[in-house]
């Protein structure tokens, strides 16, 4: 029970789950919360929990969660001394950041500087190439003109990756494989970061073949004080968005870990980095090489993986270094147990190519037991609306060896039922069951490469018992409509015949 | 009581009766089954058959006699008629025909479109691309045809189930 | 994903969330189960989630739960080659325990000569002495007559406990002031064990005051290797029924632990004790004295406590020292991490003394997020039995430290929605808020020396709101029934003057 | 429109109107209140006044108006009336007897009964003990009074709001 609170009252300037995380973090500190929303997220779980709540525009994102005029002053008038972002909308624009210091409210994230440096791909691969730290090889500056970019490729090598510098989340990327098409490829990469990030820069780099996507947490504080909490493991990506991810990663030995986690606190500390973030790095599987991929300057959606291996609260430890507090961890303090993996609910269909679904929530039944954490922003009677990101839930669980966890997880996700909308919950389902995974022998290019995606026309073991649950459910409603008989809702007659043992197995 | 079941288009004719409150003895394809049968709410069932136990939910849905049943991750659609009405709705019914409407499965913007109106389309061809939640959707022709009536443009958003264009039987 | 399974399949004789917890663990270890229920327990949710389920017999546990000859007989027909008795019920039986070995099913739990002794307490008071622990201080035989307790009280001293031999659950236990009261409740104790355990025996034992009960999770398997994961303390008591605990204790340094530890592995060693069990001691919390009080052999009520602070699975380890594979531990792996509470949900009204209630559940919301696990027996839409124990649930929650995990606790208990039914989720939130609770300043006498249990006429902030709420509501619905306007019921219309602040405060 | 709720014997005048679709303007003890009003299912209500954001669930009674609300662990009974209605009802309504009939709160064992017919009994003194889901539980007096009828007998089960006894006013 702290006797002087971090904070006033907090911000959250986020919806869905991540709103939810941090709203509990805030709550556990015994520090009341403002939710933001837009007119689509009136029936948004983040809206209920939080002790306040108040609507900021219209549906699209431009004109409600990106709307930092607004924001600050829904902060002001309610009296925030804090915003926490979240991750996504306003989480990595420098510019908020800066506003909010001016306003004298804290941004719970880093300083602007390395949000603004960071956020510059070009920058970031300077800052990690004068740590020493291996790069993804390609160029330090962005491309000027058609003749350097055959040139700057000719050095690289095919095939090559264009990428946007200021973009983020899969836009303005484009994978070049011949001189021939790399002119248009570079255009289009161009028009695509204009439309996402509103900066048409770009830059080459090699294209790792088959990598695994390994990042590493890290966190500073305000006195230059800076760890890291190991590694995840997030190669089941699907459109370079994240679906599973895993601590501590197969690849990964100790060696490995230590140049990994090195390598990210020293560029963290080279931006004199103050709060959560995750040094990505692209690792090949065989040789154990490494290289700087990117850095990301927010609370990382996946972090719950890292809290249960490490056993610590980052969403936490954020607000308490946000306001002022020192970093309750040394390096030598941290330390794995366990295994944990992290299944995205996302309201996609996975039988069809993982569209995005939008639709209401008719029933839910979420996992419990040991090892099982729920965090999610569904209730019984939600309509998910199309606007955002298709982020449901996120089911972690943990257990003492890889085997167990996957066990776990496979037992924990069989308890979910979810009415009324389409989920990922099936793919994680198959992926729990593939042997290549199971076996620790995947990279980011597994769902394309080494799993049955389509699984639609898949055997369905149970039509049988669904034809007797409707002739049963049919024959009731039509005796009670007749009124020949009352059908007994609760009847407690024991099945005699219960012994007869039957040949078929269930699933 | 007698009723028919339709299931991925195929057809069961199951036998249902009750032998005491709760339990029923049910025929289907040749096997007599018992069913300890339990409502626990509406939606939510719970069946004991020969030992072997089983969560059901099981919703009518509002356009009338077809069931949505989900056990253990797997959704079922069936269609229940007693067998006597089900006759008779059979003399009734009508052919469907092979035009494709494409609608929006979900609201968004259409980014791209693919196909003019005439155009002959192969089954699986990419007819337009949708922007909705963030990512970018293909929407693919269902079987192969013509393109009928073409109603989405690029850049111009649309709303779920909005009819975007029709595929209709080639010749 | 375990070549063979550690068995064909398990029949868990018992009901309710220990129940699920098993079949859970069954699942993990892709183990298939079978589930056995009374008439009355047809809608519980472990008749749902095991794979097989049959009725063993009417309500009373005494034809149905208790009937070890059906209970073999289903286990026998369908298969099955383990039964797990989880606590309660049959699961300190010996005669079960042989009769499972008799017709060559493995019970899993520990060797029937182990539950004999340790089943009467002067057997098992007498292994501790010979195994230099120290006792409550009391008799080492039963008692004979009224001139042998007259004469043992005056030797240990007044106030003094007349206790059942063959007793537990609080059943058959007389607290005595006076000598002129002795005989009288030395009757009533014979008298309510006989009518509880069909035995009269009993013994005597000082009282200690204001005792804290802490005791030690102890696990051993089939080739004398035992060790102990620490301790729990279950002090928060009513009714002799534990309803909070928490590991570690607040009272407990590194000194009394290794004494405890030590004292609970030689008493186990010395009944050769091959499973989880539980040794329970009374200590004085000045002085750190402690008394041997029982052994429980079976897996504890509390054990999820041990599992979050040690990342354990004592079920599953059950499961597998029970196929006959070596314990998976040496005592130097065993450490604490951070802190774990445990708080019951019974179907209790802890506003009228804690009064048990059957009903309905109506609605039902879990909490998630970190550091909580939900060990349940509830559903939607279930009807709960008035037969049986009214534990309904568990809530788990883990922290880094004792402070968070309160402030967790208070959190994830807020989260709770249980309609239809009173439970002991008010109690748990006020216990959480108890400043002697949150200083570790309690023992057994906790409930009625220092809570204040009545609390039906607490104010309750929120009865504006429900004023406002039920207004609207029956607005709505008169206009609707009007045709006057037609309600929108997912309006999504922005409160232009959500700005004002209200000046009240919400809890 | 405006109603009477009654909560914990205290009556409430209320006045409410809509001013857009799910935004209402209440009067309730001199002060007025801008509510934000939003239903995801029937019984699960999202409030947010004054920019204080509540969630309530509640139900309507079988009995008629009496509204079972549950906010943050509180949970409170209202009536709810409109205020014509309830002017016509309250003519209508006689006033309630003293005397207190003793249910059995579940089932169990009558364990031990601790009065006789005819005893004067003080508010909260125990009338008898029932044995229940394995737990010993008194049964209080509710008032003061007289043991009218008594019908537990001792050692005999009593099934939930059978009658054990009844209570009447003294004098």
């Amino acid at each position: 029970m702290p006797a002087d609170k971090l904070f006033q009252k907090v911000l959250i300037a986020n919806r869905g789950e991540i709103a939810i995380r941090i709203i509990r973090a805030c709550q556990e500190l015994q520090i009341p919360t403002v939710a933001v929303y837009s007119e689509a997220d009136r029936a948004s779980l983040h809206v209920r929990v939080a002790d306040e709540a108040y609507c900021i525009g219209p549906a699209p994102a431009s004109r409600s969660y990106l709307r930092t005029d607004t924001i600050i002053e829904v902060a002001k008038k309610s009296g925030c001394d804090a915003i926490h972002p979240g991750y996504g909308f306003l989480s990595e624009t420098a510019e908020f950041a800066e506003l909010c210091a001016a306003e004298g409210i804290t941004f719970i994230g880093p300083n602007p500087g390395a949000i603004r440096i960071m956020g510059n791909k070009i920058e970031a691969r300077k800052v990690a190439a004068a740590q020493d730290v291996p790069l993804v090889p390609g160029m330090l500056a962005e491309l000027r003109d058609d003749e350097d970019a055959q040139q700057a490729a000719a050095e690289i090598g095919y095939p090559i990756m264009v990428k946007a510098v200021h973009g983020f989340g899969g836009k303005g990327m484009r994978r070049v494989e011949r001189p021939e098409d790399l002119a248009r490829l570079v255009r289009a990469a161009r028009s695509e970061s204009f439309n996402c990030f509103g900066r048409k820069a770009v830059y080459l780099e090699r294209c790792i073949e088959r990598p695994r996507h390994i990042e590493i947490q890290i966190f500073g504080d305000g006195n230059g004080h800076v760890v890291h909490f190991m590694e995840r493991e997030c190669s089941i990506q699907h459109r370079h968005q994240k679906m599973i991810e895993e601590a501590p990663s197969t690849i990964v030995d100790d060696e490995l870990r230590g140049k990994l986690g090195e390598a990210a606190v020293r560029i963290a500390r080279a931006v004199g980095y103050d709060s959560a973030g995750t040094v990505e790095f692209l690792v090949n599987g065989t040789t154990k090489e490494f290289f700087f991929l990117e850095m990301n300057t927010r609370l990382a959606v996946e972090h719950p993986v890292t809290e249960a291996v490490t056993g610590t609260d980052l969403c936490k430890e954020m607000i308490r270094v946000a306001a002022g507090l020192p970093l309750a961890f040394l390096q030598k303090d941290i330390a794995f147990r366990g295994h944990a993996i992290e299944c995205h609910i996302h309201a996609e269909n996975p039988d069809h190519d993982f569209f995005p679904i939008a639709g209401r929530i008719e029933g839910l039944r979420t996992p419990g037991g040991p090892g099982v954490r729920d965090d999610s922003g569904m209730y019984e009677g939600l309509d998910v609306p199309p606007y955002y990101d298709p982020h449901l839930a996120k089911l972690v669980v943990w257990a003492g060896t890889r085997e167990r966890c996957i066990s776990r997880t496979r037992r924990a996700l069989s308890e979910y039922f979810v009415k009324g909308i389409k989920t990922t919950i099936p793919f994680c389902e198959r992926v729990m069951q593939n042997e290549h995974f199971i076996e620790g022998d995947y990279d980011t290019t597994f769902i394309d490469s080494r799993f049955d995606r389509e699984n639609a026309a898949r055997e369905k073991p149970h039509q049988e018992v669904a034809l007797l649950a409707v002739v049963i459910k049919a024959f009731r409603s039509d005796k009670a409509k007749l009124g020949k008989s009352t059908p007994v809702p609760g009847g407690t007659t024991q099945a005699d015949s219960g012994w007869k043992m039957s040949g078929r197995i269930k699933r | 009581m007698a009723y028919i079941v339709t299931c991925n288009e195929e057809e069961w004719h199951i036998g249902v009766e009750e032998c005491h409150p709760g339990l029923y003895v049910v025929h289907l394809g040749g096997k007599e089954y018992l069913v300890d049968y339990h409502e626990s709410r509406d939606n939510l069932l719970s069946l004991i058959i020969n030992g072997r136990s089983y969560e059901v939910d099981l919703d009518l849905s509002d356009k009338g006699e077809v069931y949505q049943v989900d056990i253990q991750g797997d959704h079922f659609e069936l269609d229940v008629m007693e067998e006597k009405r089900k006759k008779l709705a059979s003399k009734l019914s009508a052919g469907l025909s092979g035009r494709q409407e494409i609608t929006a499965p979900m609201s968004g913007n259409v980014c791209k479109v693919l196909v003019k109106e005439g155009d002959l389309v192969e089954s699986g061809q990419v007819l337009m691309i949708l922007e909705a939640m963030k990512m970018m959707n293909e929407l693919k022709a269902p079987v192969a045809g013509v393109i009928g009536s073409l109603k989405a443009t690029e850049g111009v958003p649309v709303a779920t189930n909005e009819l975007l264009c029709v595929v209709e039987p080639a010749g």
